[in-house]
């Protein structure tokens, strides 16, 4: 039987506890007394901010009054806390402009997971079989503390790592801060789906080394490579905003939106043209472009700036990206390309845009910058309907305590190959959020690494691959429990700083990340010089130093809308950097891994809508969601165009077994026209092994195929530059769930 | 009017009250293996209510499967007997004297099992008394616009009337088992009996009230299954909404009724050796019948598929094809073969028309009837106008455990009735030998009931 | 005796039929368990909230819309005394009847707010103060509500606000020591209440 | 006072935010893989995609489909006992008490935005801890459908009323509407001839889905512009 119906005759059995709220009898409950008063039935909305992405949303969470089930001193009972029931996007924030994604609706269930971990945790079994025991916070603290300790006596300070994603806030200036003044190197962020290279081109081309941010609601044409904007890249909440103001926003104009990709994303499903694109060859469709323009005279050729300098040939006219070249080279029609540019010269504003899939080849780089020139040359840089950048408030400046960064650290993969060859072993390594186990190639040898790491410390909620090889678990607060916070990189055209307190009361005996890092470098023999007493001193301080925008005091004010958002004085603005002396890019051919003769068919990891890289799969509200595009649930497929399934004899629904110089996995075949024939794509996020209840167990992980390919120019990872060879293994057999049935809309008129 | 000499009124006494009076353990056997599936089956309900609609095949789009089928299917049987009895009774047709009686009383319990599945089809069965209008300090009635508000009605007026029609012929027949039988079996039968003495007066009132029951079940009949239909056609649902519904299922309804009929009474006739009262000739009779209303059948069928395609509305179109030749292409052609073919081919050619034709064109049009009805609920509801919603509906065990349970059940009712009621009404069957030139019954009948008693 | 001995092989096989048959609809399942948490973490939880009735007397008392007579509750909370006080029953303990849709029951913390300084000495007092030491708080146990099943969503505030006295819903708490449903809240009873004062009376009013 | 909604199909981009702020709001259980699996799963709003034309010109439309509360809804008179009825404000209600779970309402919904409880809902704690209490636990055995978020309409309305104003324009939202970041749903009164959605559902780029079934319904789509 089923879970839930044996749920349902527990229920009736009367195993299950009585429902508090029914007016049934409550036999013989115990309750504690409430810590704060709360007015039952009535609902307050209190500021908060999302922190699942690196958005940095600002929510207005909705808290009404619940009884939670909690163990105080040894006895099961009830008591009355201030609930967070439902999380809504604030009107007002100039990120996410009052909406929220699909994902942001799902988070408040991060916090009432059932599988959190509600307490320090120390390892009791082997690595990996993820036994733990309970243990006092103290007890907890006093061990990291040791080992630190142990560490600095030794001198070898450089040997603690601390592994994390990237994100723009308070907490990673802290951390950073706290490595620094300990000595260690800067935290390594390793997230699949990167955008490394993008950040590294727009410093090249722009000096910013940040994630653009949109004008979409004044552009006319939008141009996107490879960019899933509105589902799954940068800020989607801010760009879906824009996306709706584009088309209908304005009496009279529509904006058009072009996508040129190889695999139709939900973004690209929106487009009025959809342009498929050989893999890696995006960058040459964009100079074509930008040749025609030039030629047309429709834009002079200076108009490229720096950023055209960046680009080999540029100045002489891209004599090699006639229409003719690019239709050879990307199999976009040179007509076509033709088209393309005048419609972006004449349509202005018109922006381009660059993302995803493009850059995770291995001439992604060049890829990024070509699209920048193309900016440049459309004169769409800081212009209204173009690309902005959004000003990065300098922490440094803001508080004086965080300035002096740690030194650089080595990417992921560097760091996996030291361990492995024992060169540089790190002594003690500390995980947030990231999980390189489940999300970086093979190739890498990342598990082997961290097992050969004598002391790991996991800061998470939850138990995920990585977590699961960590020795102590001190668990974090969620975002609704603790300081919520972020400095949006992008999203938003006035300086933004996301910051709330604590919506509601912590509900298991977990502690904030941040103030345990405090506590840490004050417990330490050598003390650190982190001069806040809490977390929040260090905001209070930061935030203040912001300038006011009404009667109140900066701090009070955030603390009510949930951030700080407005012109920020050139004191406190992080600088462009100047210009870079170095040789211009030329296109190369994209390297892939695996021969095309073994390895036919080009293979696409994408970012699933419901679990972005899978860091969110443990949600079930996303598990359950039908994804935009296929309807699939719970589930985890492949995407293959119907010509090649046919030749493969392949029908939908299938079982295939997809190898490449990697591995080979087994998943159902969704057949789909919107992805070219030398394609297949699939969905990240799924075939987690130790990622709770929900997630565990639950379909199959696509990186487990991927090459260790690297982008030439930044060295991260090329996640879309890998082959494969699919064949048929089997019958449909019920692991795929889909939502819909019809997929067409003449299935209804035959 | 059959050709075999017609047996001696003892003789028929003997012979008809045997199973009555005469109790072997094979009838034991009988009813234990019947009842056991039956409880089975009321066990299978149970998990349902208890574990959760859930168990069942039911999903989304295809909110109704198995079960709201076999009410249609039994609702149909249901018209086998009070139909055509009062039919036959109207246009006095001598040869239905011994067909009658088991007719009725599949009537009977056919309307009983299928007014079951209403109920057992409910996500709350416990609520199942909403359906019926009493006064409540709510002041909410049952919504009189809704065809399962009609149902109840139309399903109730139907199965009293059609007791009454079963229950007013057998008045004599008890009288007869009374006189006959002593003990605990006498008294319950002088219950039964209500005081028969067999005065004149008596036969004038039983013959008028049949001739009034007879005339008033035949709309009776007809409405119960129009209405049933209407559950069907009240719906925009793609091949539902169709005007023909209302006769096309009294037509089926009949057309199914005529072939369990036929297997009853082939059943009858070899369990209790009937053969000197259920002749060739009956089932000859009713086998043409069949054949009639095959052709009908198949004339409604056609009708409503040339309707439709003709029509060429595209949702309906949809749902054409995937019966015609998509995914339920094969159960349609077997629904055409069984209900159409093959009671054609045999009932058709003379020398098939014995009594084995008659029960394999029975056997034939049972399982087609049955897919009938399927087939107009199923692919529809899985194939409604958004593409995007079609689903697939897949029955389990509990619904085919239940479903099957019921033709177990039907025998169960049927062996328990034959134990206590004569199947064949006697007083009946001795009036059809001595037709008085005038035709006026009751003189005929006075004779024959002092022959019984005498 | 041969008829018995098959009469009952064959009961014995009915038996198995019908066990097969019932249990059948769950052994024949063609979906597999769903695979529950690997193995819980300390503090972690594996119970489950349903909508279900904890027993099948509760279902059925639902079903049957009965209640019991005299609740007992946990503690004993005399009424009578504050009301006689002019204690404002929405005042102090309930005081959330009149901005939402429920009264609220008031916790040891509301109690102490008075009970600090009042009455210190008495032992019920004396009681909830150390209860208040523990940390332990009331369970109560509601005397007015509805069951789960009839989905009704109640809203004081309007009634509040509309002049309709507690009393006509809870009958006179004021004189009684610990609360008693003294008022049968059945659906006539509220529909009726509804129509008299042309207040709407759609489903939908109440039940959503 | 008439209930209705506009979507306006040419913001949609299918981000499917709104088919998980209505379980947020309105205590939809999730069924789990193998009730899915089963066609259980429950969403009152969902986004349907249809594919039109083959590799290299292909597109995909999105069209969310939640209840469209028809004025004329084919689910109403097929209820027997007034579970599903139409109220004075234009919404199509579903009482639960009152369902005893015929689905013959889902089945004459020509939409298929009609969903069954197949068990009784259940919530692995502590996740029941965000259960909305302004929305009843839906148990074994009933239909539910979306309500235009019924409760927040009530609350809103009932504010209104004690502070003696009229319900302004856009001061109700549905979850879906207040959660789409494209702004691509616009709730409103359909009676107020200046409200917004009444202003779009005059337009142009308007129609009804299924028109031709004479559901009537209150929810308009406004046509995508390619």
């Amino acid at each position: 039987m089923d879970r839930r119906s044996f749920i349902k005759l527990t229920a009736v059995s009367g195993t299950s506890a009585a429902l508090a709220s029914c007016g049934n009898p409550e036999n013989e409950i115990i309750r504690f007394v409430p810590d704060e008063d709360i007015m039952p039935g009535i609902a307050t909305m209190k500021p908060g901010v999302c922190t699942l992405c690196a958005s940095g949303c600002g929510l207005s969470v909705r808290m009404m009054m619940a009884d939670a089930d909690v163990v105080r001193n040894g006895q099961a009972g009830l008591v009355r806390i201030h609930a967070a029931k439902k999380l809504e996007g604030t009107a007002e924030h100039p990120v996410n402009h009052g909406g929220l994604c699909a994902r942001g609706q799902a988070a408040v269930q991060v916090t009432y997971h059932p599988d959190r971990i509600t307490q320090p945790l120390k390892r009791s079994g082997d690595r990996g079989q993820a036994k733990y025991d309970a243990i006092s916070w103290d007890d907890a603290i006093a061990e990291l503390v040791s080992r630190l300790d142990a560490l600095a006596m030794a001198g070898n300070q450089k040997s603690l790592a601390f592994l994390t994603r990237h994100r723009r806030s308070h907490r990673a200036a802290l951390v950073d801060r706290f490595l620094a003044a300990y000595g260690a190197p800067g935290a390594v962020a390793y997230e699949l789906f990167h955008d490394d290279v993008l950040r590294r081109a727009n410093a090249l081309s722009f000096g910013r080394e940040q994630l653009p941010t949109f004008d979409l609601p004044n552009a006319r044409y939008v141009l996107s490579f490879g960019a899933d904007f509105l589902g799954t890249w940068n800020s989607p909440t801010s760009q879906g905003h824009g996306y709706g103001l584009m088309r209908q926003g304005r009496p009279g104009i529509r904006g058009l939106f072009v996508q040129v990709e190889s695999r139709m994303t939900q973004t690209g499903a929106n487009a009025d043209q959809w342009v498929p694109v050989k893999p890696g060859t995006e960058g040459v469709l964009a100079l074509g472009l930008a040749h025609v323009i030039v030629a047309g005279k429709l834009r002079p050729a200076s108009g490229g700036g720096r950023a055209g300098a960046l680009i080999d040939g540029w100045s002489s006219g891209l004599g090699s990206f006639a229409p003719e070249q690019v239709e050879t080279i990307t199999g976009v029609a040179a007509a076509r390309v033709e088209r393309l540019a005048r419609e972006l010269a004449e349509l202005s504003p018109s922006v381009a845009i660059v993302g995803g899939a493009p850059l995770a080849q291995s001439n992604g780089l060049f890829t990024a910058l070509a699209v920048n020139a193309l900016n440049s040359l459309l004169g769409s840089v800081e212009r209204p309907g173009g690309v902005f950048f959004t000003p990065q408030i300098n922490l440094a400046s803001t508080a004086k305590g965080l300035s002096g960064k740690a030194t650089a650290s080595l990417p992921l993969d560097k760091i996996a190959a030291g361990i492995l060859d024992g060169s540089s072993v790190p002594q003690v390594l500390l995980l947030d959020g990231a999980n390189p186990v489940h999300a970086a190639p093979k190739g890498w040898r990342v598990r082997e690494a961290l097992e050969k790491v004598p002391y790991i410390v996991s800061f998470g909620q939850f138990l995920d691959e990585t977590a699961a090889l960590s020795d102590l678990i001190l668990p974090d607060h969620s975002f609704l429990e603790t300081w919520a916070e972020a400095l949006p990189e992008s999203g938003s055209l006035s300086a933004v700083a996301s910051v709330a307190p604590a919506a509601m009361m912590p509900l298991h005996q977990t502690r904030g990340t941040e103030d345990l890092l405090l506590d840490v470098g004050r417990r330490l023999a050598k003390p650190l010089n982190l001069p806040w007493e809490n977390f929040e001193a260090l905001l209070t301080e930061s935030v203040s130093a912001l300038p006011t925008t009404s009667t109140f005091d900066t701090w009070t004010e955030a603390q009510e809308k949930g951030g700080w958002w407005g012109t920020l004085p050139a004191a406190l603005t992080t600088p462009a950097a100047p210009a870079a002396q170095i040789r211009p890019f030329a296109y190369l051919e994209p390297q892939f891994d695996g021969d095309a003769g073994q390895f036919p068919l080009h293979f696409l990891p994408y970012a699933s809508s419901a679990f972005l890289d899978g860091s969110l799969a443990h949600l079930p509200w996303l598990q359950e969601m039908p994804d935009p595009l296929t309807s699939a649930m719970w589930s985890s497929w492949i995407e293959i165009n119907p010509t090649t399934a046919a030749k493969l004899g392949i029908r939908d629904g299938d079982i295939v077994e997809v190898a490449s110089s990697q591995g080979t996995l087994r998943t159902a075949v969704i057949v789909s026209p919107g992805i070219a024939p030398d394609l297949v794509a699939m969905p990240a996020g799924q075939g987690h092994q130790t990622f709770t209840r929900y997630a565990s167990g639950r379909g199959e992980n696509p990186v487990e195929l991927l090459a260790p390919v690297t982008e030439a120019e930044t060295g991260s990872l090329a996640w879309a530059a890998t082959r494969v060879r699919v064949t048929r293994v089997g019958d449909p057999d019920g692991r795929l769930i889909l939502f819909a049935g019809g997929s067409r809309e003449e299935e209804g008129h035959r | 009017m059959s050709a075999v000499p017609s047996p001696s009124h003892g003789q028929i006494n003997t012979d008809l009250l045997r199973p009555l009076l005469k109790t072997s353990w094979k009838f034991f056997a009988v009813v234990v293996v019947l009842g056991g599936i039956v409880v089975a089956a009321l066990l299978a309900w149970l998990s349902q209510m208890f574990f959760g609609f859930g168990i069942s095949g039911i999903r989304w789009p295809v909110y109704w499967g198995f079960y709201v089928t076999s009410f249609v299917f039994w609702i149909g049987i249901s018209h086998a007997g009070t139909l055509i009895s009062a039919i036959l009774r109207l246009v006095d047709a001598g040869w239905r004297r011994p067909v009658t009686r088991c007719a009725e009383v599949i009537t009977v319990f056919a309307l009983m099992i299928g007014a079951m599945f209403p109920i057992i089809h409910l996500g709350r069965p416990w609520l199942a008394f909403w359906l019926f209008p009493y006064p409540s300090e709510r002041l909410i009635w049952p919504n009189f616009r809704s065809p399962l508000v009609w149902d109840f009605f139309a399903i109730n007026t139907y199965l009293t009337g059609s007791v009454l029609f079963l229950f007013l012929p057998m008045i004599p027949d008890f009288a007869v088992v009374r006189d006959k039988s002593t003990g605990l079996r006498r008294r319950i039968y002088t219950l039964l009996a209500v005081g028969w003495r067999g005065t004149p007066k008596q036969w004038h009132r039983l013959e008028s009230a049949m001739a009034i029951m007879a005339i008033a079940i035949v709309p009776v009949a007809v409405s119960v299954h129009t209405i049933v239909s209407f559950d069907f056609s009240m719906a925009p649902v793609p091949m539902w909404q169709s005007t023909i519904f209302g006769p096309y299922f009294v037509a089926g309804a009949i057309f199914s009724g005529i072939a369990g009929l036929l297997i009853a009474m082939a059943i009858l006739r070899r369990v209790l050796h009937l053969e000197r009262y259920l002749h060739p000739i009956h089932f000859e009779n009713l086998g043409k019948l069949l054949l009639v209303m095959a052709l009908l059948w198949g004339y409604f069928v056609f009708n409503e598929r040339l309707v439709t395609y003709y029509g060429n509305e595209p949702s309906e179109m949809a749902v054409f094809w995937r019966t015609q030749r998509e995914s339920f292409a094969p159960l349609y052609w077997t629904m055409v073969f069984g209900n159409f073919v093959l009671p054609l081919v045999i009932m058709g050619i003379k020398r098939f028309r014995t009594i084995t034709g008659c029960v394999i064109a029975s056997l034939g049009v049972i399982v087609g009837m049955w897919l009938e009805r399927f087939l107009i609920i199923v692919p529809s509801l899985g194939h409604k106008y958004l593409p995007y919603s079609y689903g697939i509906y897949r029955p389990q065990p509990v619904e085919i455990i239940i479903a099957g349970a019921t033709f177990a059940a039907m025998a169960l009712l049927y062996v328990l009735f034959v134990k206590i009621v004569p199947i064949i009404s006697i007083w009946e069957l001795k009036a059809g030998d001595h037709q008085p030139p005038d035709g006026s019954h009751p003189v005929a009948e006075k004779r024959s009931l002092r022959e019984v008693e005498g | 005796m041969p008829l018995v001995g098959t009469v009952f092989a064959r009961l014995c096989l009915i038996l198995i039929l019908t066990l097969a048959g019932g249990l059948g609809c769950r052994v024949f399942e063609r979906n597999v368990p769903a695979p529950a948490a690997a193995h819980l973490l300390p503090g972690q939880t594996a119970d489950v909230f349903t909508t279900a009735r904890p027993t099948f007397a509760a279902a059925l008392n639902d079903f049957l819309g009965r209640h019991p007579v005299v609740v007992e509750q946990p503690f004993e909370f005399p009424h009578l005394t504050h009301a006689g006080r002019e204690i404002a029953c929405t005042e102090y303990c309930h005081e959330s009847v009149s901005e939402g849709p429920v009264a609220g029951l008031p916790s040891v913390r509301t109690c102490m707010s008075c009970h600090r300084t009042v009455a210190t000495n008495r032992p019920r007092i004396r009681q909830i103060t150390q209860m208040r030491e523990e940390g332990r708080d009331f369970a109560w146990k509601r005397v007015f509500g509805y069951p789960a099943q009839s989905h009704v969503r109640f809203n004081h505030a309007p009634h509040i606000r509309a002049k309709v006295e507690c009393s006509t819903c809870h009958g006179n708490i004021a004189s009684q020591r610990t609360a008693q449903r003294n008022v049968d809240m059945t659906m006539g009873f509220c529909v009726n209440c509804h129509r008299e004062r042309k207040a709407p009376d759609d489903c939908l009013t109440c039940h959503f | 006072m008439k209930w209705g909604m506009a979507v306006d199909l040419d913001r949609c981009d299918g981000c499917a935010a709104c088919v998980t702020a209505c379980h947020a709001e309105n205590n939809i259980s999730t069924v789990g893989a193998d009730q899915a699996s089963r066609g259980r799963a429950k969403h009152w709003i969902r986004v349907e995609r249809y594919w039109e034309g083959e590799f290299p010109d292909v597109r995909l439309k999105f069209r969310p489909v939640m209840c469209q509360h028809c004025e004329n809804a084919p689910c109403e008179p097929v209820c027997p006992t007034y579970a599903s009825h139409h109220t004075a404000d234009g919404l199509n209600a579903q009482v639960y008490n009152r369902c005893i779970g015929t689905r013959y309402c889902a089945n004459a919904c020509p939409y298929n935005v009609r969903f069954f409880d197949f068990f009784n809902p259940s919530w692995d704690k502590p996740l029941h801890l965000q259960l909305n209490p302004d929305v009843s636990l839906r148990e074994v055995g009933v239909m539910e459908k979306c309500t235009f978020c019924v409760q927040r309409i009530k609350a809103t309305t009932i504010q209104a009323k004690a502070e003696d104003r009229p319900v302004a324009d856009g001061e109700i939202k549905p979850a879906c509407a207040q959660a789409c970041p494209a702004q691509a749903l616009v709730f409103g009164d359909l009676d107020d001839p200046e409200s917004a959605v009444s202003r779009l559902s005059r337009s142009s780029r308007g129609s009804k889905l299924l028109e031709d079934r004479g559901t009537k319904p209150a929810v308009t789509y406004l046509s995508r512009q390619s």
